[in-house]
């Protein structure tokens, strides 16, 4: 491609945007992207961000590594914590969290648990440490690099990471009280989340990417936004900031 | 939907030291009259004294105290200057004698002193910490301290249904907690050997107030990280306050001033057998506590450097 | 007295005497005398005594201080624990602990609370911070320093520490498993328990104490062993151990 | 009835130190086949592998896994070594692929794979180390792995009967750990800056066995009591064994082994295709885990101390 910035660039800065200052949330295992948000939000609009929930607190990370449980991306940090508190704050919840996983329905809910029946699956994945932040949290966010049919699912074969559940009623019903699944980020779009339905709702579209492509990617019909629009890119600033602070190795230009 | 970054200069992370000139505000904003505060450190170790006479000196009535599950010296002053309306505290002690202004305020019926244990508080701390309602106890038997106690409840385990106890989640208004050190942002650093429950209160209380013998620079957390006691995104406001936990000690920066606490005690005792001696203790509350402009004062009250030499001396030498 | 010992002496070295090498066991605050068995039974019989349950693990104090919850007194140690640890070792117990209080009763429950009604005292006591050891733990002692009719009663007026309640049936109904109060001693005598009443029993007067002396010092009847003996004094071991290990600035030596 | 002491020479203290040629009996002594084995470090980092592989060694059939939350390598080699019929683990994955015979043994029906997350693992363990029969939970709703669990059951709070769920203590029978120090008598220092759950395993389980990277004088755990992250009395076997970890990590002394990590799955994603394949993985089991004398035979076997050090040349560089 020609653009000035990969896949992996592209989404960590639509999600750092979407960070607040002083605001506290984390990211797990396998999160290169979302780490990277939380850094490029911390290093420009949110200096007070606290990166906390899991078992550190306010790292600076050396280099951007694809997990943040490791001490080889942690860097200096503020405090070190344990299972013990994460169980406190996996009950008080953060602002927010980031998930994904083998498939994503359509109410935003992920299975990271199996292909197939529970019993006898066709694939069975790595499983969830803690969906409970999915609940506890004022908001999650879905980053999922694999957007295919086979990933984007009517029904998620097992429900990992409760989302919207089944819509309103069953939100109500499990006592669901937080926002969920906010976006959808892919390498393709933006999805968002129908206020009413809250069914998965096209919103924006990355530069050069038909609707067409979209739903023929989506193993699920889904509404558009009646502003649809076309993803904004990053800018000048927020490359320069991702470059030289977050990610001086590079780690998210490979993303694509 | 995302916006774009407005081009601004990045603003700063904010910090959370108060100048000690303002700590008696903002102990007066945080804490209401009725509100409940819990106390860290422990008997006569790390407690936050010079926090405690904010409080006195702002004139809170009627509060409901917590504490780390053995206290002395700073509850009896708060009960001696009419603050406190309850007590949720397992042991009030000086140790080598009672606590006077408490056992008077008992025995007259002026406060009401729950019959409470260690499991009691720390476990309430602990399932506000947790985030669940409730913890789970079964270690009590045969103590009337059950039978008074007005936070549990009787239940039965879910698995097998064996009777057991539960603690009601505790959840202060406000925390006061004494360290050795803190960044501006709030990060804490106990350098003593023991930390009693300060991290478990501080986790359980809506807004937590940390004095420190000194603020360091922020480098100083980042290059050990595992020294960090109290991360700071659980604490609202830090102040460094010389000698903050005096008379009480702060090791291994000072040692315990024993003699103040026995002289404080003795007026309580005199009080306790004559209640006309009660000009004593508002003349000790007006030189220790209510005239003096700030902790530098104080300070100077109780005996200047001479004095709080001797007391380093004596936690160095130890 | 031209006894070559105090009775603070005596005391830590007769509780020292029962404290068996391996076993875990700890002394609250205000505990001088306790505090000096441990320190002695681990420096002659006992090299694998777990001091362990309060906040601290294994101490090594510089001076023996009338608090072990004090840095003045910890010295080095090999581990710090905090109230959520020893909220655990409440409820799994130790080997062994100790109380102390402002009355005692034949049963060996004791009362820190009050003497006279709940809600009116004519004393009000510190309370006890934890009596779950009692409960839990295998077995304890009781040190009493105030031997008299005012403080060893036929029922305390408040019950802190679950001793042997009212006897055998009581402490079944409680679920009382443990052996609870094993001796209780004063500077006059030992007691220990019947093995079926439950009650105090005298077992043994130090030098030169009658029975009469123990008789109208204890505000209740009791019974005496068959073998009541003269309790046995200090070795000249343990004295010269407790002198130069335990306590080397001599804080038993004024305990008479 | 107080003896007279026995006029002897003192006693010395016992050490809990194992000699690594003889952490294999310990370890099968310890753990019988059908046994519950619950393993510290998380994910590639800290994980007692090199006890792992004596579990292996000593031939153990049919047993329980449990780990801190997220586990891998160690996870896999166990089941690729037919020693797992259940686990009880809220992840297993090697962060960049799946890890291949946990996928394969579970999609085959081979193993038990329990539906548990965080809190229940961790749930348990707190119930076990504060002596309550389970741990209270509120942060459940919408996942299929509540429907699933096996280890919780739903319950009321006794204060105002709001459902939640509890989960019940979890006793591991062995521990297994890693980490950087330890002295003779069995205190535990990490360097680490994160610890995982390690402290609570250790207080959760009946036999608890840490390899360390050093066994280090006593006197230097007495010289920084507070960096004692398993105090002595919990634990029962502490052995030094060099690159305990590896392939994982021990942070700050030695980094990850991602080339001998892959080797592994490139092996397991084979053989899950290709079950005819199976004498790959004797030959790796054979090689890495049964044929090596002791742990320096097998740092022989993976790259010796050309690999080793330049591990650790990753560890101090980062």
């Amino acid at each position: 491609m020609s653009r000035p910035y990969s896949t992996g660039e592209l989404l960590a800065v639509l999600l750092s945007r979407d960070l607040q200052d002083g605001e506290t949330g984390a990211a797990g295992a396998a999160a290169l992207i979302p780490m990277a948000a939380i850094l490029l939000a911390r290093a420009s609009h949110a200096p007070n961000m606290q990166i906390a929930g899991e078992m550190f607190v306010n790292p600076y990370p050396k280099v951007l590594s694809s997990s943040m449980l490791d001490d080889r991306a942690l860097g200096k940090c503020e405090a070190a914590e344990t299972f013990v508190e994460l169980f406190g704050h996996s009950h008080r919840g953060l602002d927010f969290f980031f998930h994904s996983g083998l498939q994503y329905d359509q109410y935003g809910n992920v299975n990271l648990h199996c292909i197939g029946p529970w019993d006898r699956p066709q694939v069975r994945g790595p499983g969830a440490a803690n969906f409970s932040y999915a609940i506890r949290s004022r908001r999650f966010y879905i980053c999922a690099l694999d957007h295919s049919p086979r990933s984007f699912v009517e029904r998620v074969d097992f429900l990992t990471i409760p989302g919207n559940l089944s819509g309103p009623e069953s939100r109500r019903a499990a006592g669901l009280t937080h926002q969920g699944p906010r976006y959808v980020l892919t390498p393709f779009c933006v999805f968002d989340f129908d206020e009413v339905t809250l069914k998965m709702r096209l919103m924006s579209l990355h530069p050069g990417v038909t609707l067409d492509e979209v739903v023929s990617r989506t193993g699920f019909a889904f509404d558009t936004r009646a502003d649809l629009s076309e993803t904004k890119t990053p800018t000048d600033d927020e490359l320069h900031l991702l470059r030289t602070i977050v990610d001086p190795g590079g780690s998210l230009k490979s993303i694509n | 939907m995302f916006p774009d970054p407005v081009a601004q200069p990045h603003p700063q992370r904010r910090s959370k030291a108060v100048d000690v000139a303002d700590i008696g505000r903002v102990i007066a904003e945080a804490l209401a009259d009725g509100g409940s505060v819990c106390i860290g450190g422990l008997l006569k170790q790390g407690r936050p004294v010079a926090l405690v006479r904010e409080v006195i000196r702002a004139g809170r009535k009627g509060l409901k105290l917590f504490s780390s599950p053995a206290s002395g010296y700073d509850v009896d002053l708060l009960i001696a200057a009419g603050c406190v309306a309850e007590t949720y505290l397992p042991v009030v002690t000086l140790e080598h004698r009672f606590c006077p202004f408490f056992r008077d305020a008992v025995e007259r019926n002026t406060i009401k002193a729950h019959a409470v244990d260690a499991l009691t508080v720390v476990g309430g701390l602990m399932a506000t910490t947790n985030g669940v309602p409730y913890q789970p106890v079964t270690a009590w038997a045969g103590s009337d301290v059950i039978d008074l106690n007005p936070l549990i409840a009787r239940t039965t385990c879910p698995f097998d249904g064996t009777p057991l106890f539960a603690v009601q989640a505790i959840r202060p208004d406000v925390a006061l907690i004494h360290a050795q050190e803190a960044d501006e942002f709030g990060n804490i650093r106990h350098l003593s050997t023991m930390t009693y429950a300060d991290a478990l209160i501080a986790r359980a209380s809506r807004t937590v107030i940390v004095s420190v013998d000194r603020i360091v620079p922020a480098e100083k957390i980042l290059a050990d990280p595992t020294g960090t006691t109290i991360p700071g995104f659980y604490v609202d406001h830090v102040v460094q306050i010389p000698f903050g936990a005096h008379p009480t000690a702060s090791f291994p920066n000072y040692s315990v001033d024993e003699e103040f606490i026995d002289a404080f005690a003795d007026i309580g005792d005199a009080v306790r057998k004559d209640p006309n001696r009660r000009d004593a203790v508002e003349a000790y509350l007006d030189r220790h506590v209510r005239d003096p402009r700030d902790p530098f004062d104080y300070l100077d009250a109780v005996g200047g450097y001479r004095r709080l030499s001797a007391l380093e001396d004596e936690a160095r030498f130890i």
